[in-house]
């Protein structure tokens, strides 16, 4: 694998906007899709950016993600492609949502210029925003741990980070951006641009980057943690089945929850507007819900919680980047992604289905093989 | 299907071109993307100018239409037709406003002629959004209802009778009449008021044309306009069920109860009379006190419940001119006293009755404070001083109110009550016999106060816009840019159903959703301005429409 | 004076006798109220039918896990219940209900209403490790002074609508001293009456309007200026409402509690606020930067137009919002103001009619230019 | 005051009388400040508050809500409607800070052309005291 090596000037962010600034100059692109602080300093936002004076205050990694970023690239594209080219930089997760979103219609790539980046993860937002300022140093000391990096993903990340393994925008981080950088193991010294496909390359060459240095160890270093997490992944997953699955589990997990749904709109997946949930079906005559009340004694009020929660799941495991939100947006701080992502690996691998690995892998819910599944007939 | 846009600029001669550069116009937008064909004229609304569009739109197979012209109001009416000729559908057109609202109001050439591309560009931006819409036709029954059995309403109904269409006459009670049959003399000349109306009656009763059921009630009216279904209580206590395509409200008025004004002293003290006691004292021949002798000396007290009501009444003044005439052909040397608040006798023919009548001897004495006590008239003089007169005889002149039904009526019809309880019209200038109910008239008393030619000169109206808009065998076009809720969005709150005032919303209680019914629905879009959910749009003007306009407006 | 049910318990269980003879003797079919749902401790609203099930009830549990009001409107929005019902509930979720029953989303008939003179509520969050069970001592101990319960949500502290206004049945709390052994049910309606008929206990009578009451009232409302004072919310400007909104993620949350947001599908989400890219594009161009997903700051001004004239100030917004924004505070003031432009407040009586379906042909003429 | 401030204000203007009163305006050749965007609406209870905040929101220097005067409503009481709703807004855009002299409601009726060409004259004259919607260009909306 080859890629471009820009030296770092200040810091990572800085390098990263000069080389966004330099794009817009030679119109390689005419905005730059990115989080910038919130004018009260308290958070990030999605913000399209022309003007390049606006991007002083960017963070292209921020330390949290109050919306996916996905979500924002739809919110803009979701009626038709953009005449002007966006440069969208975003974390992997996000990216893998954005080509999701597009296969279902949702998120039209055409002259939408995807950029990832390695990701350390983010902290939970509850954390965050109480304490912005000594958020951002402990999410600092973990970004820039990356030299040694055993501090990425840490605790004090969010539980869908810690056991993320695919927070690489390359094939080895099953992420299709047009461009990934890599900054982990540089020490801050140095970026990678790694170039992931011809749109990507004949970018770098507008703006006259070489792209042809060899990336040989980041990647090792990158795959190194990708098992370090997988196996983690994996441990914590064990724990889950034990903890959480199986009805009761369940129930007790989401015996909290306070139906306010905010785990589906957070959720970059969940594209509906009107979820099925939240619409007139879901509203029954009084006696439905005495008689169910009769059978148990007691019926919880909202009913169906779980069936919700499952049948959300039923909608978006497939393409569920396991990315967080969900959680992030829970006020009653229910283990949400982690029993999505839980779910959603084990859907995802009966189609050996990867989201947002790639466009032109159709949905498994839209197309069929005729010798397939035979394990669930009878 | 790809969209072809053409966009036609009229210099409506020196009007436009003079503020208007439109070279620059022209250059602008054949510019734009998305513009198909971009053509001028000089006079686009003249025979020569509809020609050339119209044959523009076909040559060019165009799909929608952006005319800048003058104002909407004088020609969009105009251009649709042509539309239409030419074969697409006259709501994928667009008139903007480059005359009026923008080459006339603003000097500065430049200015005009930015603001001019401006409004073709909004134009532009919302004409994709248009969706064809297609007239409707409704058959029709041209029957009438007609509800109530006074002055008003037979004049009513036996100008609506004709061969072709019936007419169902319902009265309350148990005669045709009204309150002027309970009148003696009428004015000005003092006819017999028994005369006219008996012969009007006869008239009534010997209609083919004229179904009449005394004794009887409107319990329910269903439908709109051409299509109404009315349930009728009859007098056998049968219930029956009526088909009519109009309907008119003349149920006249009743008097101010005395009782609310004890100062009036009725009730309380003996030849205390209201007019129409008076009237029917009149029509039995002979004016006598309680103890059989005629008075010597009466006073007629105006404006009686003027200031409770808030209103004038419009008629007393007249009538009690008319009792100061009863009295004196009567009884010549009685003393009349007649005490008003202000004289209201408007008209050709009144102010001489006036001074006719104040020629007979009787006496006028203006005062806003008048109390009834036994035998005595106690009242306050312009200048503030208490006097007192003695009389033997009072005749009280009390508002006129809305009858007794009208509020059970207002909300059976769907109609309002305005000012004073009556019967609200469609509009005070405009429309003021129709109501806010398309095909619902109201004639008469009904209304509001009025005299006997008042009222005929309503009926006559009311039947002449029946007459001209619900024609035996035509069919009904309603209002093409209705509202439509969807059933997706709407949540059942039924906030619209109340704001509607032409009854046009109803609520299907199945599906838990509002249900616009077109053919009543005018499309003024209170429901959309009022709607919490965004369910309901009105066609052709939808939010989506406007907000295309808007972001180019602020471009 | 009203009639006064009195009995010698603690009001808990006082409430509960009184669920339990409601349903064990055939007068009700259900009773609505707060249980405890499972053994860590969570608190949900409940329709329970059996007696059993009814132990576990806590229906003056300090938390609101979900506004009542939207979900009795949940449970009678397809027609009212057919057989009584019985529901313990907050004076605001009691208010809420009355103003969803005015738009047609729920009915009255059948139900049962009970409700407290109530001391607030602690948030949500506090519910997620239980730390509430630890404060419940606190709770009771300044409910009883009859001061302001410490720790409960904003909005609670400065309510001063906390008489519940139409309920059949209303517990008494505040400033009740001896509510552990003591309990005072106000049966403030004929069919609260009927409905406890044959019921054990000493009836006399009272008056709602205590003197603990009335200084209750003093204290809330003063809490409220100062709540209001703080905020600010009269200098936001453009500016203060990006500083304030600037962290709002988007998930409409506030609108989902919310039991005056009662569409299925927010205006503001539905397609009439998706554009095409053009759209977006001009904004650029004039701003040189745009926020994406656009209109935070119009969708929190539009929910102010819709939920303003009703709002009951229940606080749930500002519970469930992950960003932690003070919405309810925000919302309270404005609501206030606009209920006050109609002398109207939300959920006083259901006759009364939500002044945006109604006009006056005389009024607002300073709004004229 | 900047000069060269040239106020942007939507009108939405109701079809019978407004409309109607602008073109008079024009037939009649009153001028007027160049900043009027029109937008021809059936009533003005056809403009929903929340439309009103997009365009405000959108950078419109001005909103005007014009309508027939009350009693002389095409639709016999959509104005006074109009009027509630537009009262509620206001009083919210006060309670946060707003600047609610930016929204104008005003009667104007078809005969009305000099009583048109005063109002906007009027209310530009005001939005140029005011200087620019803030909100046109502000990014984090």
């Amino acid at each position: 694998m080859k890629g471009a090596i820009l030296n770092v000037t200040e810091n990572i962010a800085k390098t990263i906007i000069n080389f966004l600034e330099k794009g817009l100059d030679k119109k390689c692109f005419d905005a730059v899709l990115i989080p910038i602080k919130v004018p009260a300093g308290d958070s990030f936002a999605w913000v399209l950016v022309q003007n390049k004076s606006l991007l002083k205050d960017a963070n292209p990694l921020p330390p949290v993600m109050p919306v996916q970023g996905a979500k924002a690239l739809s919110s803009i594209t979701k009626m038709g492609k953009t005449n002007r080219k966006i440069a969208a930089i975003m974390r992997p997760c996000e990216v893998r949502a954005a080509v999701e979103l597009s296969k279902l219609e949702q998120v039209n790539l055409e002259n939408i210029f995807l950029i990832s980046i390695d990701c350390p993860g983010v902290l939970p937002l509850k954390d965050y925003l109480g304490r912005p300022k000594e958020a951002m140093d402990k999410f600092n000391k973990i970004l820039h741990s990356a030299q040694n990096d055993i501090q990425w993903g840490n605790e004090s990340t969010r539980p869908a980070c810690q056991v993320c393994d695919k927070f690489i925008g390359t094939d080895i981080g099953f992420c299709q951006s047009n461009l990934h950088i890599g900054i982990l193991g540089t020490e801050d010294k140095i970026i990678f641009l790694i170039p992931n496909n011809e749109s990507g390359k004949s970018i770098l060459n507008e703006m006259d980057i070489e792209a042809e240095k060899s990336v040989d160890n980041w990647e090792k270093k990158a795959k190194e943690i990708i098992e370090v997490r997988k196996k983690k992944r994996k441990e914590v997953q064990e724990r889950l089945k034990s903890e959480v699955m199986g009805i009761d589990n369940l129930l007790d997990t989401f015996s909290k929850c306070i139906n306010c749904h905010n785990c589906r709109s957070a959720c970059p997946i969940c594209y509906c507007r009107q979820c099925y949930f939240e619409s007139e079906i879901m509203k029954l005559p009084s006696d439905d819900y005495l008689m169910r009340a009769d059978s148990k004694g007691a019926l919880r009020f909202l009913p169906d919680t779980l069936l919700f929660h499952l049948g959300r799941m039923t909608h978006m495991s497939l393409s569920c980047v396991g990315c967080g939100a969900c959680e992030d947006a829970c006020p009653m701080s229910i283990d949400v992604s982690q029993i999505f992502n839980f779910v959603a690996d084990n859907s995802q691998e009966l189609f050996n289905y990867v989201p947002g690995k790639s466009v032109e892998e159709s949905l498994p819910l839209k197309t069929y093989e005729e010798d397939e599944l035979h394990k669930v007939e009878i | 299907m790809e969209e072809k846009i053409g966009v036609y600029v009229c210099e409506c001669g020196p009007n436009i071109a003079d503020n208007v550069d439109i070279d620059r116009v022209m250059k602008t937008i054949s510019s734009l993307p998305d513009v198909d064909v971009v053509e001028r004229h000089k006079l686009l609304c003249s025979e020569n100018g509809k020609k050339f569009l119209k044959e523009s739109i076909q040559k060019h197979g165009l799909t929608r239409i952006v005319v800048a012209a003058c104002s909407p109001k004088q020609h969009e009416v105009t251009f649709m037709k042509v539309c239409e000729e030419a074969g697409i559908n006259p709501y994928f057109f667009q008139l903007t406003n480059i005359r009026e609202q923008c080459a006339w109001i603003i000097t500065d050439k430049e200015l005009a002629t930015e603001r001019a591309i401006r409004y073709i560009r909004a134009a532009l931006r919302r004409i994709p959004f248009h969706k064809a819409l297609v007239k409707k036709e409704i058959e029709t029954n041209p029957d009438v209802l007609v509800i109530g059995g006074g002055i008003a309403g037979m004049e009513a109904s036996l100008l609506l009778a004709s061969g072709d269409r019936k007419i169902h006459l319902v009265e309350k009670t148990d005669v045709l009449g009204g309150k002027v049959k309970e009148l003696d003399k009428l004015l000005p000349r003092m006819e017999s008021s028994l005369d006219i109306i008996s012969q009007r009656i006869q008239e009534v009763k010997q209609s083919e044309d004229i179904k009449l059921y005394t004794n009887s009630e409107v319990e329910e009216v269903l439908g709109f306009l051409g299509n109404f279904v009315v349930k009728v209580k009859t007098g056998e206590n049968k219930e029956l069920e009526l088909r009519v395509g109009a309907i008119v409200v003349a149920t006249g008025f009743s008097m101010l109860n005395l009782k609310q004004l004890p100062r009036y002293g009725y009730g309380q003290y003996d030849n205390v009379y209201t007019a129409l006691e008076f009237e029917r004292m009149n029509i039995d021949g002979k004016i006598l006190r309680k103890d059989g002798k005629p008075p010597k000396s009466i006073g007629i007290i105006h404006c009686v419940g003027r200031e409770e009501r808030g209103y004038c009444s419009g008629v007393c003044c007249m009538y009690c001119l008319k009792f100061a005439n009863y009295i004196k052909s009567k009884l010549p040397d009685a003393n009349v006293t007649e005490f008003y608040q202000d004289l209201s006798i408007p008209g050709k023919a009144r102010q001489k009755f006036y001074e006719d009548t104040k020629a007979k001897g009787v006496n006028f004495i203006r005062s806003n404070e008048v109390e009834v006590m036994d035998k005595v008239i106690k009242y306050k003089t312009e200048e503030g001083e208490e006097k007192t007169s003695s009389v033997d005889m009072v005749i009280l002149a009390p508002a006129i109110e809305p009858s007794g039904d009208t509020a059970k009526l207002a909300e059976m019809l769907r109609i309002s009550q305005g000012d004073g309880g009556f019967f609200q019209e469609e509009h005070p200038k405009l429309a003021p016999v129709s109501t806010s109910m398309e095909g619902i008239f109201i004639a008469g008393c009904s209304q509001g106060p009025k005299n006997i030619p008042e009222s005929i000169v309503q009926a006559q109206a009311v039947a002449g816009r029946i007459l001209s808009s619900l024609i035996p065998g035509k069919k009904l076009e309603p209002e093409i840019k209705t509202s439509e809720i969807s059933e997706a969005l709407c949540i059942g709150c039924q906030t619209c159903l109340e704001v509607c005032t032409y009854g046009a919303i109803y609520f299907d209680e199945m599906k838990r959703v509002s249900v616009v019914n077109e053919v009543l629905c005018r499309g003024c879009g209170n429901c959309v301005g009022s709607c919490p959910s965004g369910a309901a749009s009105v066609k052709h003007s939808t939010t989506t429409q406007l907000h295309q306009e808007v972001v180019e407006a602020l471009r | 004076m009203t009639k006064v049910l009195k009995t010698n318990k603690s009001v808990e269980e006082a409430v509960k006798e009184l669920l339990k003879f409601l349903l064990k003797s055939g007068k009700v079919k259900g009773v609505f109220t707060l249980r405890k749902i499972n053994g860590n401790g969570a608190v949900a609203y409940s329709l329970i039918t059996s007696l059993d099930m009814l132990k576990d009830a806590v229906p003056l549990f300090p938390l609101m896990p979900a506004n009542a009001g939207k979900l009795l409107s949940n449970l009678t929005l397809r027609g009212s219940v057919v057989d009584p019902v019985v529901a313990v509930v907050r004076p605001c979720e009691l208010r809420a209900f009355i103003e969803l029953v005015k738009r047609k989303q729920g009915s009255l008939e059948n139900l049962l209403l009970v409700s407290s003179t109530c001391a607030g509520v602690y948030p949500l969050e506090m519910a997620v490790n239980g730390d509430i069970d630890k404060k419940l001592s606190q709770y009771w101990d300044a409910t009883k002074r009859g001061e302001i319960v410490p720790d409960t949500r904003p909005t609670c502290m400065g309510c001063e609508h906390f008489l519940p206004y139409t309920a059949d049945i209303t517990v008494t709390l505040i400033g009740k001293k001896d509510i552990d052994n003591q309990c005072e049910i106000f049966l403030n309606t004929e069919k609260g009456q009927q409905f406890v008929d044959g019921i054990d206990g000493e009836f006399v009578e009272g008056k709602l309007e205590s003197e603990e009451v009335v200084s209750m009232r003093n204290k809330r409302k003063d809490e409220k200026k100062r709540l209001f004072d703080e905020i600010g919310i009269e200098k936001f400007g453009l500016k203060g409402l990006i500083e304030t909104f600037g962290k709002c993620i988007g998930c409409h949350g506030c609108s989902k509690v919310c039991p005056i947001c009662y569409c299925n599908l927010c205006y503001s989400d539905s397609k009439t606020y998706e554009h095409k890219p053009s759209v977006y594009e001009m904004q650029l161009k004039r701003r040189g930067g745009l926020r994406v997903p656009p209109d935070t700051i119009s969708y929190q001004i539009g929910r102010l137009t819709h939920v303003g004239i009703s709002c009951v100030g229940c606080g749930l917004c500002a519970d469930v919002c992950p960003a932690n924004i003070p919405i309810s505070t925000i919302f309270l003031k404005v609501g206030d103001s606009v209920q006050k432009m109609f002398d109207y407040l939300p959920g006083r009586d259901v006759e009364e009619q939500i002044p945006v379906t109604t006009f006056e042909t005389d009024e607002f003429v300073e709004v004229e230019d | 005051m900047n000069e060269k401030f040239a106020p942007k204000i939507v009108g939405f203007l109701c079809n019978w009388c407004s409309y109607a009163g602008a073109d008079l305006a024009g037939v009649s050749r009153l001028q007027m400040p160049p900043s009027l965007r029109t937008i021809r609406v059936m009533c003005s209870s056809r403009v929903n508050p929340l439309f009103i905040i997009r365009v405000f929101l959108i950078g419109a220097d001005g909103v005007l809500v014009a309508g027939c005067h009350p009693g002389d409503c095409h639709y016999q009481k959509g104005n006074y409607q109009a009027r509630r709703k537009f009262a509620i807004l206001k009083n919210i855009f006060e309670n946060l800070g707003l600047e609610s002299d930016r929204l104008r409601l005003s009667w104007i009726s078809a005969g009305e052309g000099p009583g048109f060409a005063k109002v906007i004259t009027e209310f530009t004259e005001k939005i140029k005291k005011l200087g620019p919607n803030p909100a046109k260009e502000e990014v984090f909306l």
